[in-house]
């Protein structure tokens, strides 16, 4: 499929952002196709999560340019919104986030994807913190939102969750899903397009 | 006017305490509510020409640092 | 009209023509405010049933007239601010509250004093007496959130909604108060409708309402330049500015 | 999954939380107890004196439980990122506030009014006014979770938020108070009630179309900074 017919999940216009009387990132523009998987790549405190929020439309204020996004979304932020007291099942019949498969057998299967099989009716509290985070996880195998916003999705997950996760992902991207993620390290699939906030600041540092 | 003398208008049959401290309550705080805001903005104009300053200060002092090499 | 409602928008227009306005504003406030004080204190004759303590009453209703519509302003601009998302509209409901603040606080202490020779008594739960101290607390409330957000866009956008929320509630909580506190004296100022209180008295009255109105858009213009000066200290304008004032 | 279904779910969730920690729940109810101890100690035994100063009050120890209550609304998800989820969720936020309010009113404002007649006989209330205190608390209790409400959305993003609820909201609190005072002080005089709850109901209607909106705003807001 070619750029042109596939359909757009998100558009983002001259984006800037200044923050502490520092320019972050200015004029970035970035557009999300379906089958799109974008990785926003840039050191600590280049706005990376920032930008994620603003894209998601959780930011709305103190910043230039203009976000539309055409497709529901799952956002996965640094917060896990796990909730201790509900076991892991509990917290995705029950999760917040629209746009969610919330049957029983769908929600089984899920976390047994991400690896926590026979955890399902432990209060989450009794659980370890990589353990918490793969409840979370589980949403991407029960989201039916197009478009994946991912905050360091990688966190606190063994190097085996890490390839399930990929594996997860490269599939939402062959469904004709879209994901723009931030990550430190480096994403090993194929046909993912790389966006870097360093560039974007130091340009605006050499011009002026 | 309608008081007799100044003394009578000090006292304004017994009730002048009252009248005159309310008066000078009232200038008190109206003159706060104009004052404070001028203030607050001649000291935000000090500050950035300060900023100005240090920082033309900081240019010149690169400058001639770069003659010198 | 949208030309001009984007010109207020626009932070060094409004800086300029505020600057212009005070100019000759101010000092016009300030005498017309002493002007009316003297003609309320000395040249007025004494009520003939509160004799001269009445005369509190030049400065103790404007206030609170001043300040109950103060709290309107606030509300509009909160409205403007978050249909129009105009940044301006912010900075003016920031600008209102000190001042609604003070006023409340001028009306309720001249009010108490007021009342010591007139009841006996310095503070009675009287139905506007009680209104006015909870407008206080509204007013209070605004400022006390908008200091609390580190975000001034924020802050803005929440005092905003606060204060539609009050807006909404002052009818009902006055309305309450009132029957809470059914003796009370009836309304004495009419505009339309016969007048209860003499012409002589009436006039500097009126002239004073409109004194405290100029002050209040003195204030507010006034507070509204601190506010621009701090919040754009980072963009051109104030650069330029800064650079002039040298 | 449609918006009954999700205001469904999220009052079951909230629901199902107090019930994990009980504690919860039992802490306003503990506060309601322990403050009205407190007026017989500080104003004397007197039964006759009480029963004067009873509904009162009971408005009062509604008030300061709600308040208390309020601030912990939206907090716990505020802090664990469950509220960003529901702003992102495509649901009319005004019914999620609506949801969340509604659970926080059946927690408190119905059990207070649930467990009343037992403080109104220690009290020395009149027990016939003991139906329209009921009636009163439920009407004018969910007035007050709407309002908190309110006050929660605007303060939830703040580390001290605490305090500066209850400069924000008490005097939007003060119409409940009056009305349902007045209510009770009726009812103990053999005056018709009616007036009063239909006023409390009015209240309730308004507040009811109203404050999520303002919450649906203030939660964008809190989220946000």
């Amino acid at each position: 499929m070619t750029a042109a017919t596939r359909p757009v999940l998100l558009e983002a216009r001259d984006l800037g952002l200044a923050r502490g009387g520092r320019q972050l990132f200015e004029s970035l523009t970035l557009t999300c196709n379906s089958g799109d998987w974008i990785h926003l790549q840039g050191a600590n405190g280049t706005g990376k999560t920032s930008l994620l929020r603003i894209l998601a439309g959780l930011s709305r204020l103190g910043f230039e340019g203009e976000v539309s996004c055409m497709a529901e979304l799952l956002y996965l932020g640094h917060h896990s919104a796990v909730k201790p007291l509900l076991t892991p099942r509990e917290n995705l019949a029950m999760h917040l986030s629209g746009a969610i498969q919330r049957d029983a057998a769908a929600i089984d299967h899920a976390l047994a994807a991400v690896d926590l099989y026979g955890y399902e009716n432990r209060p989450c509290n009794s659980l370890s913190a990589g353990q918490q985070r793969r409840v979370n996880l589980a949403r991407l195998y029960l989201s039916e939102a197009p478009l994946w916003l991912l905050d360091e999705p990688y966190t606190a997950i063994d190097v085996g969750g890490v390839q399930r996760l990929e594996a997860r992902m490269a599939e939402h991207i062959a469904d004709g899903g879209g994901i723009i993620m931030t990550s430190h390290q480096r994403v090993s699939q194929p046909g993912v397009s790389t966006v870097s906030l360093d560039e974007a600041a130091s340009q605006h540092g050499a011009e002026s | 006017m309608y008081f007799d003398s100044f003394q009578a208008a000090l006292s304004m049959d017994g009730h002048g305490t009252y009248v005159w401290v309310a008066y000078a309550i009232t200038l008190a705080v109206l003159a706060w509510i104009v004052i404070a805001p001028r203030r607050r903005a001649r000291n935000t104009l000090t500050q950035l020409a300060d900023e100005a300053r240090r920082q033309e200060g900081a240019a010149a002092k690169a400058k001639g640092e770069e003659v010198n090499t | 009209m949208w030309s001009f409602f984007h010109k207020l928008g626009s932070p060094p227009w409004l800086y300029r023509i505020s600057g212009s306005i005070l100019r000759w504003l101010l000092p016009l406030t300030i005498v017309a405010l002493f002007a009316g004080a003297v003609w309320g204190l000395l040249f007025t004759p004494p009520d003939f049933r509160q004799g001269n303590s009445y005369r509190i009453i030049y400065i103790h209703v404007p206030a609170a007239v001043v300040a109950l519509a103060g709290y309107y302003v606030m509300a509009i601009a909160g409205a403007i601010s978050l249909i129009w998302k105009m940044k301006m509209a912010d900075v003016a409901l920031r600008a209102s509250a000190p001042i609604g603040a003070a006023l409340t606080f001028i009306a309720l202490v001249t009010g108490a004093i007021w009342g010591k020779p007139t009841w006996g008594t310095w503070w009675v739960w009287d139905a506007r007496i009680t209104s006015m101290l909870i407008l206080l607390f509204l007013y209070l409330g605004i400022i006390a959130l908008y200091e609390a957000y580190d975000n001034k866009e924020a802050a803005g956008k929440a005092c905003a909604v606060l204060a539609l929320v009050g807006t909404v509630n002052i009818p009902i909580i006055y309305k309450s108060v009132d029957w809470w506190y059914s003796l009370h004296q009836p309304a004495s100022i009419k505009f339309t409708g016969e007048s209860t209180i003499d012409p002589s008295m009436l006039y500097p009255l009126l002239f004073m309402i409109t004194a405290f109105y100029a002050l209040f858009t003195c204030c507010l213009l006034l507070n509204m330049r601190a506010e621009l000066l701090s919040r754009e200290r980072r963009t051109g304008w104030i650069a330029r500015l800064v650079a002039e004032s040298r | 999954m449609n918006a009954t279904t999700f205001f469904m779910l999220i009052v079951r969730r909230q629901l199902l939380l107090a019930v994990r920690r009980p504690i919860e729940i039992a802490n306003p109810l503990l506060f309601f107890l322990m403050v009205i101890v407190l007026f017989p100690l500080g104003l004397g035994p007197a039964p006759a004196q009480l029963a004067t100063f009873a509904p009162g009050i009971f408005w009062i120890v509604v008030l300061l439980a709600n308040l208390l209550t309020a601030d912990t609304l939206f907090r716990s998800d505020f802090d664990d990122g469950s509220l960003e989820q529901l702003l992102l969720s495509r649901q009319p936020l005004y019914l999620s506030a609506l949801a969340a309010i509604t659970a926080h009113w059946l927690l408190t404002g119905v059990l207070l009014a649930l467990v009343s007649p037992v403080f109104a006989l220690m009290l020395n209330l009149a027990p016939s006014a003991i139906p329209t205190l009921m009636g009163a608390l439920l009407l004018g209790s969910a007035v007050l979770s709407l309002l908190g409400g309110v006050g929660a959305a605007l303060t939830v993003g703040l580390k001290r938020g605490g305090m500066l609820i209850s400069l924000l909201i008490l005097p939007l609190y003060l119409p409940v108070l009056i009305f349902g005072h007045g209510a009770v002080v009726a009812s103990v005089g053999g005056l018709p009630v009616a007036p009063y709850l239909a006023i409390l109901g009015a209240m309730l209607c308004l507040a009811i179309a109203l404050a999520p909106l303002a919450m649906a705003l203030g939660l964008r807001i809190s989220v946000d900074a």
